[in-house]
């Protein structure tokens, strides 16, 4: 079985736990499968950016988030299910943002 | 007097501002959601009314009797006051549009809890 | 005194239009000739203005008005207080003229389809979008921090009036939403404005700005940052970058095909405006365009995540909306003059190209009343000639060489890698090959796979003002694409500018 | 010391509105903070603001959110 296959297994078995309702087709497994793969790459480009604060944080923060994304590998279900249309859920993701916005800019003005 | 009014005035809105988000965040029933996102606004409405005041200042209508230079000195700052009433006004009528919305969706789902009809719907 | 009159009729006359459409309610051919009427003369006001200054009432500053400066007390003559701006300034350059008129554009061709897809139309729907527009153009001219704030809650209410005039299933719910969120929003953008206001003892961005060089305020302090973090969090709402992706692609999907069109442009005008107003003030802490840039990057990722896995094609829309906003915020963080050219040409492009879709889009609505995916199939057989217009308007968004979006997002590379930021240009590209990817998997399933046994299509015939519109929108972005100088010239002052 | 009191009564007059059950207490209960603010208005030397306060903030908002629940139901839903 190659990691392809793992991978797909994996999602489609989350995908049928959370959404009974919903039949799980190809076009949607391999919909998550692109999602999944685009989410890793650009996370994992976005890193390198790190490389402007220091070079040897960066290789050590690839390293973890390879090592993340590989453990906990369907993420994008998980994902998709933290960003729903439920109020109260965004009102706490917005409430969240804010607090970490606040707390970025007064550390970023001592930091950066 | 050993404490700031001004000082305690700023600490009335923040406490305002915190009853009115916890009460949109962790109440579950809409028409007290609303009610406390009024209180958020009224909060900072006397938040900036306090950024105005001025310790032991007089308003800031010109009588034919002042003097300028006294009356440029001693008067408090009126452009947040003037802010201040556009912004009732706004909340006013926000809140108007708000508590129409509400009446309808009761009507469709005979009830008032977030959690019941502004959930996800799965689309 | 310069104050030119037609920029405040930029303003004025849409919310004139407005309310009187509003008070027409039952006249269907009146409501017809006078919003048709408006929706002509918005975008010709913006080419017709002089550039130039606003001063509402005529409160110039002491130092322009020759009569009252006389005579005054070296008390007034020799401070500051000689060179602020009493009243509300509106400022006029050619980058809001580009702006203001692809916004009027815009509002054009969605009042022409929305004139012509409705059999009877109501005039309280044409009062929203013509209000919207007044907001947002107000919002892209004004100099008064506060002005902004006041035209945000009203564009916020248009915006509400226009999801809930819909009538598609579960709007209701979507409006209540979004005016909640708002309801935080809104005042926490006010309580920054005014700790701006308190400490500066202004609400003008450029006096603010002159306090801060002079340095009778100092920009480091923690009540600045204060009001800095404020700020960007009602920017993040009225654009709807993250946190609030998930309601804005929502109301995107819950408006009319011709309303999504307006309300992403609304986004994208007020991202831009605030945008600057924020590069503005802030650009001399390093850590905004840090700031922005991040953000932008996290919209870009789960934008375009999200949309892959959407089933209903107007939220994929949304989403991708969403998603493409990140490449402006990412010109507009980047710092440079020519990143922010670039990103500025990417929004008026994305306005443009994003409605495109929206009203493209909006024909499989119009002759199937389904939005879903999956229940969809075989439409191009039906149409032909529309399925090439979107097919054109998906090459557009992904940036294919004709097409105007091409030019902006390898200005925006171009602009990353001169900046240090390779990595911007690789993110970009990548997520730009997924966009288009995306696209066509919704293109794929609407047009070209078999058609279901149980879809039903109507048989209303396309107007053709929608397919008009369509055409002309297309030529817009080939004009754009090939001559991208028509643009970048007018953005380039105002960027400049901003550095 | 005037003052003092009226910022005590907003504070708890907002807690207090929020802890009711019945949704109608809750909506008039509203109006004390509202009131307690417009006299506070008063007293930072906004009288005009005050009075905007005073008629929106003491009886239109109250008398909306009355009207909504009259319209709508009167007791809380227990939560989930």
């Amino acid at each position: 079985m190659s990691f392809y296959d793992i991978i797909l297994k994996r999602i489609r078995k989350i995908q049928e736990k959370a959404e009974e309702e919903e039949p799980i087709t190809n076009v949607t497994a391999s919909a998550m499968l692109t999602a999944e793969l685009t989410l890793i790459a650009s996370v994992l480009v976005a890193v390198v950016m790190v490389r402007l604060i220091h070079p040897v944080l960066m290789i050590i923060m690839i390293a973890a988030v390879l090592i993340i994304a590989l453990m906990a590998m369907p993420i994008m279900p998980r994902l998709r299910r933290e960003q729903n249309d439920d109020l109260n859920n965004m009102m706490f993701y917005v409430v969240v943002a804010l607090g970490i916005i606040v707390a970025l800019f007064y550390w970023g003005n001592l930091n950066v | 007097m050993v404490v700031d009014s001004q000082l305690m005035s700023f600490f009335t809105a923040g406490s305002l501002v915190v009853i009115g988000i916890f009460a949109a965040l962790f109440l579950d029933n809409l028409i007290k959601k609303i009610i406390g996102l009024a209180f958020l606004a009224d909060g900072v409405n006397l938040f900036i009314i306090t950024m105005g005041y001025k310790p032991g200042g007089i308003v800031y209508i010109f009588l034919p009797d002042m003097v300028v230079s006294n009356f440029a000195q001693t008067a408090s700052y009126p452009l947040p006051f003037a802010l201040v009433l556009t912004n009732i006004v706004i909340g006013a009528s926000t809140l108007a549009v708000i508590l129409g919305l509400v009446i309808i969706l009761n009507k469709r789902h005979g009830s008032l809890s977030a959690s019941k009809i502004l959930r996800d719907k799965g689309e | 005194m310069n104050a030119n009159a037609l920029i405040a009729v930029m303003v004025i006359l849409p919310i004139a239009s407005a309310l009187f459409l509003n008070l027409l309610h039952k006249k269907d051919r009146t409501i017809k000739i006078l919003a048709i009427i408006t929706a002509i003369v918005i975008p010709i006001i913006p080419l017709l203005t002089p550039y130039g200054s606003h001063f509402f009432g005529g409160y110039v500053p002491l130092a322009q008005n020759a009569t009252l400066a006389q005579g005054l007390p070296s008390l007034i003559t020799g401070t500051q207080l000689f060179q602020f701006h009493p009243g509300v300034m509106y400022v006029f350059t050619s980058a809001q003229q580009l702006m203001v008129f692809v916004l009027g554009l815009i509002t054009f061709f969605a009042i022409f389809t929305f004139l012509n897809e409705t059999k009877r139309p109501s005039g309280v729907y044409a009062f929203l979008m013509f209000m919207g527009t007044a907001s947002v153009s107000a919002i892209l001219l004004s100099d008064d921090i506060f002005n902004i704030f006041v035209f945000f809650e009203i564009a916020a209410l248009a915006q509400v009036g226009i999801i809930v005039a819909s009538g598609i299933k579960n709007n209701y719910e979507t409006a209540l939403k979004y005016i909640l969120l708002g309801n935080i929003a809104g005042p926490l953008l006010l309580l920054g404005i005014v700790i701006l206001l308190g400490v500066t003892g202004n609400v003008n961005v450029t006096d603010m700005i002159f306090t801060f060089k002079q340095g009778y305020v100092d920009p480091n302090s923690p009540v600045i940052l204060m009001a800095l973090a404020l700020i960007a969090f009602g920017w993040l709402y009225a654009s709807g970058l993250p946190p609030f992706h998930t309601i804005k692609s929502a109301v995107y999907s819950k408006a009319l095909p011709h309303g999504a069109a307006l309300l992403q442009a609304f986004s994208v005008f007020t991202l831009v405006a605030i945008g600057i107003i924020i590069l503005r003030l802030f650009s001399y802490n390093p850590f905004t365009n840090i700031a922005i840039i991040g953000i932008s990057v996290i919209a870009m990722i789960l934008g375009i995540t999200m949309a892959i896995v959407q089933t209903d094609y107007k939220r994929i829309l949304g989403y991708l909306a969403v998603g493409e906003l990140g490449y402006i915020g990412i010109g507009l963080g980047l710092g440079t003059a020519f990143g922010i050219t670039a990103g500025l040409f990417q929004a008026v492009n994305e306005a443009i190209i994003t409605s495109f879709l929206f009203i493209g889009f909006g024909t499989v609505l119009y002759k199937t009343r389904t939005s879903n995916t999956r229940k969809l199939g075989g439409m191009m057989y039906v149409n032909p000639k529309v399925a090439l217009l979107v097919l054109l308007a998906g090459l557009a968004m992904a940036g294919v060489p004709p097409l105007n979006a091409f030019q902006s997002k390898l200005m925006l590379i171009q602009a990353a890698i001169q900046s240090g930021l390779p990595e911007l240009g690789i993110i970009m590209i990548l997520l730009s090959i997924v966009t288009f990817m995306t696209f066509m998997k919704a293109f794929y399933t609407i047009y070209m796979r078999p058609k279901p046994k149980e879809l039903e299509i109507l048989d209303n015939k396309i107007p053709r003002s929608t397919v008009i519109s369509l055409v002309a929108l297309l030529i817009i972005c080939i004009i754009l694409g090939l001559f991208p100088q028509i643009a970048t010239n007018s953005l380039q002052t105002l960027a400049a500018g901003l550095v | 010391m005037i003052e003092y009191i009226l910022m005590i009564t907003t504070v708890l007059g907002a807690i207090i509105a929020l802890m009711q059950r019945d949704l109608l207490k809750a909506a008039i209960l509203t109006g004390i903070p509202g009131i307690s603010i417009a006299f506070l208005f008063q007293f930072l030397l906004a009288p005009d603001v005050a009075l905007t306060q005073a008629i929106v903030g003491s009886a239109i908002v109250p008398v909306f959110i009355a009207l909504t629940v009259l319209k709508t139901r009167r007791t809380e839903e227990k939560s989930k």
